[in-house]
């Protein structure tokens, strides 16, 4: 069975007078032990409420969560405050995506590190230091004792991420969430910090939520791939099948607009028009119409529900498909 | 942190000159002298004339600047020319009674500000929130004198529970060390007269107090929201730790930064406050007696006391800038 | 396809999308306005505001008696402390030299906000122009600009370290007693608030990226400061002017408190009306009452309002 | 260091907290004020601090009342009255000029330093004066001195008045005589001045250690007059201390006093300055009394129980008149129509304390030499306006000045009695500029220079002799008044030169009614001081020079 298994999850923002907005609408997908399953899309598509939903870090006035979360079968959303706060960076811990605003300026890195490890692994002092300086150690932080001492404000952009990731296992939990760990990052780290979470991962067999835009990403690490679009699922698969053969038009648009160095010449990228602002409610149809240039009158009848038209366990949302294999398949990064 | 100590008071230097050329050239527009103050009804044109030239006051200003300034260089700040006594003296008489006074009006400002504006913040909307701001906007607006008043009227007169006015009961002759009267009761063991003494402050402080109060609770309440929803409080949410820990070291801490600095700038404008708090409790500080200065045209008292005014208001700012740099690490640095 | 499906395709999700579009990219002004029309602060401080300030215009012309007529003086003895209390013909009763209180207190009004209006303005344009200056010469003066800047900062740090209470008093120890000497005392007074706050804004905004664009761009030095980075400045100094008008107000109460009020009984002023009130506070404590609850809930409403504003134009306290 | 913080930090929360809780329950505090018999310490609150302890360097109320505990002059007014009386001198006598002045001394009387009191001591003390040098010489030290007796020994400043006193000898032990060169109105009254008191020779030889002028401009006043411990006088209290940061000055029964002795042990002179600060410490029982009462309190105080005893009159308020400023002042009628305009029973009616008078000439009643027939002017708008009609100056405007931030003895609300004439005067159809100064300097300064059309000022007597008074004000021409006018100067010289008083008082009745057949002022009243005490208290004879002597009073 499944460590994470979401169902049905729905957030609704506002109420009590202001006008309510739907951010997540009805997502589902699964996380097994150990698997790396990439949430995709582009930013305001509802993947980070996700995440926070799922951490329990939405604020509790204004915010309503619905469907269920199991978390090694139990369901997060009906368990007491306390057990979640238990449960939160221990079994399941997450790294946000700007280092330097998500690090306390006024603590020094190494108290940062060891309050977690005093709150959930009862170590006290010296200990806690030590472990401290050797989970630094362990995400690649050059001499780490005297990092300890110092303030976040000290420590390079790819220094405060890895402490960040430093605190986020150390644990040793079994669900790692990453909410887009290396967008406020410069490429070279970004490749650097990919590598150790990866690592970190396969050591312990953690199982990593990884929520993302970026599709490199993806295709670095992911197993299973979510493709979200205001607010629902429209397109779920394998990664390898994902990028053979995207179903879905948006997530084909998504693949044919990423720049590749192996594009026969004067193929120009194909971007997709407009922004996630120009959308229609789910309930009179699918949402990318207004963008999608393969849309009928009917995407326009009522929500499209999630088929799998090409291949067993390839679901999309779409009433026109994109089906036509073209020849993307061999060049899937293995 | 020494180089900035030194920077400071070396700053000190040209403004007190500045300030004391301003004031010398303000001194010689101030219609007539110290010599009818001196006299009242038995003023007469000659007996004036005689005394403002005892005084050197029919010299042009430059002179009399010329002297004051060798006079500094002797260390000798001049006499008073309503008591007599040197101007020192004067000063060392009053000085410790504003600052006993100030400080313990800041300290009930802060001991009662700070948690009213935390816990206000963190029930938004409730009803302590609600009653902390509006008591705290009706507080600023209140006329000091005539809160003062107020409350003399009922502890003191009416309820007899605090003295009417004054720093000491009549007959308790207390040893005086320091000058501040609570302290030297302490020293000399004498603790009932530190206990007359308190009690003689708290009503002037409560009612000085108000305005700092009522800016503190605000302060911090505004401080404490925004810092509810820093990224990294959500870091130490998403750690699991006890809110407790979340609350003390993570939202605290940093709310209390800018607080630092308003109870700074505060401490230097209650003096201000102490003229009208002094004068309607007659106690006797520096405030009410630049106040009778002025009105005696006592000029050495009003040069001297202004100085030291100026001097406490920029070491009090010198002292916030250090406190700050002590729980803000980004401030250290440079 | 027919034309016509793909054309009524297109009409189908224009309709579909029509929705929302909810005011984005709304000025920041026209945003804050929003945000204050639904703030119950604003609103309660706009109300006695506005009462406040019709009164201070028609109060007047509407007074029943003369308010400086002793016309009851043969029943109020002071000096018996014997005094008029509400009564028919006198709704707040009398003063101390048989003067009906109603009257006096509907006059008052208009004095006591024509002091708060002027002399925040007095302190709004003096603070204005240094701040002005020293913010200009900060953001764009260079080298040399910045130590103009720091040496009008010293001056602004001087008068700072005076108490404003005592710098008040002593320039009406100058310019001997009078309203005008009121107005430019409690305005001195706010003169550093405004400067510093000025620069301030003017600092942060020379940072803000328009100005570099507009610098590199070579747009002259004056124009940028004018046409750019002072209306952007201007929003907390705007709410410091609704605050100070409380405070002016306040201080001018201690002044009149201190004997340094508008002399000339035949204008009455809250503060004043207050000052004087003191000695038969035992006697007639209504006296007193009237002009401070007249004084703290006018205080009250200019409060209000500026928090209000204050909140409204500051994202970060939204909600 | 560190343990005393945290204890002062330990006892001020403590505090707080005590306090707080304390509000809720009600006053244990009040029967202080109640007080038992055997309570044995009388605190009294003025408006001000002492000057100095050596009343021959103060010319301030403030300083005497407290320096009259402890000092005795050689003449005293009777307790209660003005009469003059013997003090340390039993009786005296002068020769008919008035120049030679003879004391015989009271015998048996003892310094509080032990020396015993004799013909040399009074000597000593009027030399000592006499002798004074460097800043003693100025007017704001030695004010009394050079008014009574003029100049010094050696004058060092061509204004300073050339001396009037000659010599002192000691006849014999207890006859000491006093000799002047001119016969002055000043004389004997002058001679029970607290300036003029007598210290002892012991501590004269101690002061003469210590000069005024300290380097530097301002005047310094001598170490010895600022602390207690030196300053020696034959009173029946004896001052131990004066704590200048608790504004308190402590006094203690002296037990060799010649004559009855304090009734309780301890004295306490404590400043509050504003009126309704005494005020309300004496209703918190802080005080067991306190000077210049509001008037508006008297009767309040009177009501709760407190003792409000009323002073006889001996003061003198007026509107004062400067011709040079305004010129339509120049004509009588003018002069005349403001004084009628003015309503003065009302003033003594609402404004001021109980037992009040109207005042008809510039000297109140209780002054040897006021005289019955005066030329009066009665309240009376339509008579004002037809005199102003007379005049021609039915639309006169006119500037008039009011001090703000003082109470006097003569005038308690200063505003409230401007307020009240304002609106007198314009009933009378005169156009009146108010303007509102600070008392000290701005408005002495102008009423001197003769700057304010109309103003209020007044006086309080030093003692009892009618120039003190007129001689003041119309002795030769002053800018405050701005006329000259011989047949009032000279009236009012008349008197001041004559040895005898008697001959004295009908010039001073002749001179009043030259000044009230001029009218260069009104005169508008005469009012007690009001002085109030606790509950529990027998107060002292109230004098309405202000000269209570405390040690008449007691507990109940």
């Amino acid at each position: 069975m499944s460590l994470l298994s979401v169902d049905e999850l729905t957030v609704t923002f506002g109420g009590r007078g202001r006008k309510e907005s739907r951010a997540v609408d009805g997502v589902s997908f699964e996380v097994d032990q150990g698997q790396v399953v990439g949430l995709v899309g582009e930013s305001g598509c509802g993947k980070s409420v996700t995440s926070l939903a799922l951490m329990g870090l939405l604020p509790h006035k204004g915010v309503k969560v619905g469907g269920r979360a199991e978390f090694d079968g139990t369901d997060l959303f009906t368990m007491s405050a306390s057990a979640r706060r238990d449960l939160r960076g221990s079994k399941m811990a997450m790294i946000f995506q700007d280092p330097l605003s998500s690090l306390n300026p006024v603590v020094p890195v190494g108290v940062q590190v060891t309050e977690i490890l005093e709150r959930h692994r009862r170590m006290k002092g010296e200990a806690a230091r030590k472990e401290a300086a050797h989970l630094l150690d362990r995400v690649g932080i050059p001499d780490p004792t005297r990092r300890l001492k110092e303030y976040p404000h000290q420590l390079s952009g790819g220094m405060r991420q890895r402490a960040l990731i430093a605190m986020a296992v150390a644990c040793a939990p079994s669900l790692l969430i990453a909410d887009e760990p290396t967008t406020a990052l410069d490429v070279t780290i970004q490749a650097q910090i990919l590598e150790l979470l990866k690592e970190l991962v396969d050591q312990e067999g953690t199982a990593l939520l990884m929520i993302t835009h970026d599709l490199g990403v993806v295709a670095g690490l992911c197993d299973q791939v979510n493709v979200l679009y205001a607010g629902k699922v429209v397109e779920s698969a394998g990664r390898r099948e994902l990028f053979a053969h995207p179903t879905h038009p948006y997530a084909h648009g998504l693949l044919g607009s990423i720049p590749r160095l192996d594009a026969p010449r004067g193929e120009s990228l194909k971007p997709i028009r407009g922004s996630i602002n120009d959308r229609i409610a789910w309930a009179d149809g699918c949402a990318f119409a207004p963008r999608c240039d393969r849309y009928e009158m009917a995407c326009l009848t009522g929500t499209p529900q999630l088929t799998e038209p090409r291949a067993a366990g390839h679901q999309a949302r779409c009433v026109n498909p994109v089906l036509v294999d073209d020849a993307k398949a061999e060049e899937v990064p293995a | 942190m020494l180089r900035l100590v030194v920077r400071r008071l070396l700053q000190l230097i040209p403004t007190l000159l500045g300030l004391s050329v301003l004031l010398f050239l303000w001194l010689d527009r101030l219609p007539g002298g110290p010599a009818s103050a001196i006299l009242g009804e038995k003023a007469t044109e000659a007996e004036v004339a005689r005394i403002n030239r005892a005084l050197g006051l029919d010299q042009p200003v430059y002179v009399q600047y010329w002297r004051f300034l060798k006079r500094i260089v002797e260390l000798d700040l001049g006499t008073s020319t309503q008591t007599g006594q040197p101007v020192w003296d004067e000063f060392v008489l009053r000085f410790p009674a504003t600052v006993e006074l100030s400080l313990l009006a800041i300290l009930i400002a802060v001991a009662v500000g700070v948690p009213l504006g935390y816990f206000a913040a963190r029930n938004r909307g409730g009803w302590l929130d609600v009653t902390a701001v509006s008591g705290s906007l009706v507080g600023i607006c209140i006329p000091v004198f005539f809160l003062a008043l107020i409350l003399k009227g009922i502890f003191a007169v009416n309820l007899g529970i605090f003295p009417s006015y004054g720093r000491q009961d009549t007959g308790i002759d207390a040893t005086s060390v320091t000058g501040f009267a609570v302290l030297d009761g302490v020293l000399t063991g004498e603790f009932d007269a530190s206990w007359d003494a308190i009690m003689h402050l708290i009503l002037p402080a409560v009612a000085l107090a108000s305005i700092p109060l009522a800016v503190i609770v605000r302060m911090t309440r505004a401080s404490v929201l925004e810092v509810q929803d820093e990224d990294y409080v959500r870091t130490a949410e998403a750690k699991g730790l006890k809110r407790s820990v979340v609350r003390s070291r993570h939202v605290l801490r940093n709310a209390m930064l800018p607080v630092v600095t308003a109870v700074g700038l505060l401490t230097g404008s209650l003096l201000s406050g102490a003229v009208l708090t002094e004068s309607v409790f007659s106690f006797g500080g520096i405030g009410s007696f630049i106040r009778t200065a002025i009105d005696a045209r006592d000029y050495p008292v009003l040069v001297g006391f202004i100085m030291f005014i100026a001097m406490v208001y920029v070491l009090i700012n010198l002292l916030v800038d250090l406190a700050y740099s002590l729980i803000d690490p980004r401030v250290r640095v440079h | 396809m027919s034309v016509a499906t793909k054309t009524d395709k297109i009409q189908r999700l224009a309709e579909l999308t029509a929705v929302k579009e909810t005011s984005t990219g709304a000025s920041l002004w026209r945003e804050a306005f929003r945000r204050l029309r639904r703030s119950k602060m604003a609103i309660i401080g706009a109300i006695v505001i506005a009462v406040f300030v019709v009164i201070a215009i028609v109060g007047p012309y509407l007074t029943p008696y003369a308010p400086t007529a002793q016309t009851w003086r043969g029943e109020v003895f002071p000096n018996r402390g014997q005094f008029v209390g509400p009564r028919g013909d006198n709704w707040f009763g009398l003063d101390h030299l048989g003067r009906d209180m109603f009257s006096r207190m509907l006059v008052g009004a208009r004095q006591t906000l024509l002091v708060g209006v002027v002399s925040t303005l007095i302190g709004l344009a003096a603070g204005f122009l240094i701040g002005g200056v020293s913010g200009a010469f900060a953001t764009l003066g260079g080298e040399s600009g910045r130590r103009v800047d720091s040496v009008i900062m010293r001056f602004i740090d001087m008068m700072l370290a005076l108490p404003s209470l005592l710098l008040a008093v002593s320039i009406a120890a100058v310019m001997g007693q009078s309203l005008t000497t009121v107005m430019i005392a409690v305005g001195v007074v706010q003169v550093p608030v405004f400067a510093r706050l000025l620069r301030g804004a003017m600092l942060a905004q020379g940072g803000a990226d328009y100005v570099l664009a507009a610098k590199s761009l070579g747009v002259r030095k004056r124009r940028i400061v004018i046409s750019q980075i002072v209306p952007n400045s201007l929003s907390p100094v705007i709410v410091q002017a609704t605050l100070s008008l409380a405070t002016a107000i306040i201080e001018a109460a201690a002044l009149s408190y201190l004997g340094l009020g508008n002399p000339d009984p035949a204008i009455p002023e809250w503060g004043v009306m207050l000052a004087q009130a003191q000695r038969f506070f035992d006697n007639a404590p209504m006296m007193a009452v009237y002009p401070a609850v007249g004084i703290i809930i006018t205080a009250l409403g200019f409060t209000l309002l500026g928090e209000a504003m204050r909140e409204a134009l500051d994202p970060k306290l939204r909600g | 260091m560190r343990i005393v913080k945290s204890r002062a930090a330990r006892a001020i929360t403590a505090a707080i907290a005590v306090g707080l809780i304390a509000t809720g329950c009600s006053s244990e505090r009040d029967n202080k004020s109640k007080g038992d018999g055997d309570k044995d310490t009388f605190v009294f609150a003025g408006a001000g601090d002492p000057g100095s302890l050596d009343p021959a360097l103060a010319s301030d109320g403030e300083t005497f009342r407290v320096t009259r505990q402890a000092f005795e002059a050689l003449l005293e007014h009777e307790s209660g009255g003005t009469k003059l009386v013997g003090g340390l001198a039993e009786t005296w006598s002068s020769n008919d000029e008035g120049t030679v002045w003879t004391f015989n001394l009271r015998k048996g009387v003892k310094f509080h330093d032990g020396e015993t009191f004799n013909a040399a001591a009074v000597c000593a003390n009027y030399d000592h004066w006499f002798n004074w040098k460097g800043t003693y010489q100025s007017s704001a030290v030695s004010y009394y001195w050079q008014t009574i007796m003029g100049g010094f020994a050696k004058n060092e400043d061509k204004e300073t008045p050339k001396a009037n006193y000659k010599s002192c000898t000691a006849k014999d032990e207890h006859t000491a005589v006093i000799e002047v060169k001119e016969p002055s109105a000043n004389l004997p009254g002058g001679f029970s001045l607290q300036a003029l008191a007598i210290h002892s020779p012991k501590a004269l030889k101690e002061y003469e250690k210590q000069d005024a002028s300290a380097k530097g401009d301002a005047i310094t006043y001598p170490k010895y007059s600022q602390e207690a411990g030196t300053v020696a006088g034959t009173g029946p209290y004896k001052i131990v201390k004066w704590n200048k940061g608790n504004k308190e000055v402590s006094l203690e029964r002296f037990d060799d006093y010649w004559g009855d002795k304090a009734k309780i042990k301890n004295l306490v002179f404590r400043t509050i300055d504003t009126e309704e600060g005494r005020r309300q410490a004496l209703q918190a029982g802080d005080i067991d009394g306190y000077d210049l009462v509001a008037p508006a309190d008297v009767k309040t105080l009177e009501e709760q129980g407190y003792v409000v005893p009323t002073r006889g009159v001996f003061n003198l308020f007026y509107v004062g008149m400067s011709q040079g400023a305004n010129k339509a002042l120049k004509k009588k009628e003018v002069r005349q129509a403001i004084a009628q305009a003015i309503d003065k029973e009302n003033l003594v009616k609402t404004q001021l304390p109980e037992g009040g008078k109207v005042a008809d000439q510039f000297m109140p009643d209780t002054i040897a030499g006021y005289s019955k027939n005066v030329t009066k002017y009665p309240f009376d708008t339509a008579k004002a306006k037809g005199l102003l009609k007379k005049a021609g100056e039915e639309n006169l405007e006119i500037e008039f000045c009011y001090p703000t931030e003082v109470t006097r003895p003569y005038m308690p609300a200063p505003q409230d009695l401007f307020e009240s004439m304002k609106a007198d005067l314009e009933k009378a159809g005169i156009k009146v500029k108010p303007k509102a100064m600070k008392w000290a300097p701005d408005y002495i300064d102008a009423t001197e220079a003769g700057s304010c059309a109309l103003h209020m000022l007044g006086w309080t007597g030093d003692f009892n002799d009618g120039y003190n008074f007129i001689g003041t004000w119309f002795a030769g021409y002053d800018k405050q008044w701005g006329f000259k006018n011989d047949k009032v100067f000279d009236a009012v010289n008349a008197g001041s030169k004559l040895g005898k008083v008697e001959e004295r008082v009908a010039a001073y009745e002749k001179a009043n009614e030259a000044i009230m057949d001029y009218l260069p002022g009104v005169p508008i009243s005469s009012s007690p001081p009001a002085i109030a005490f606790a509950k529990n208290v027998n107060p002292p004879n109230v004098s309405p020079l202000t000269q209570e002597v405390f040690a008449e009073t007691s507990f109940k």
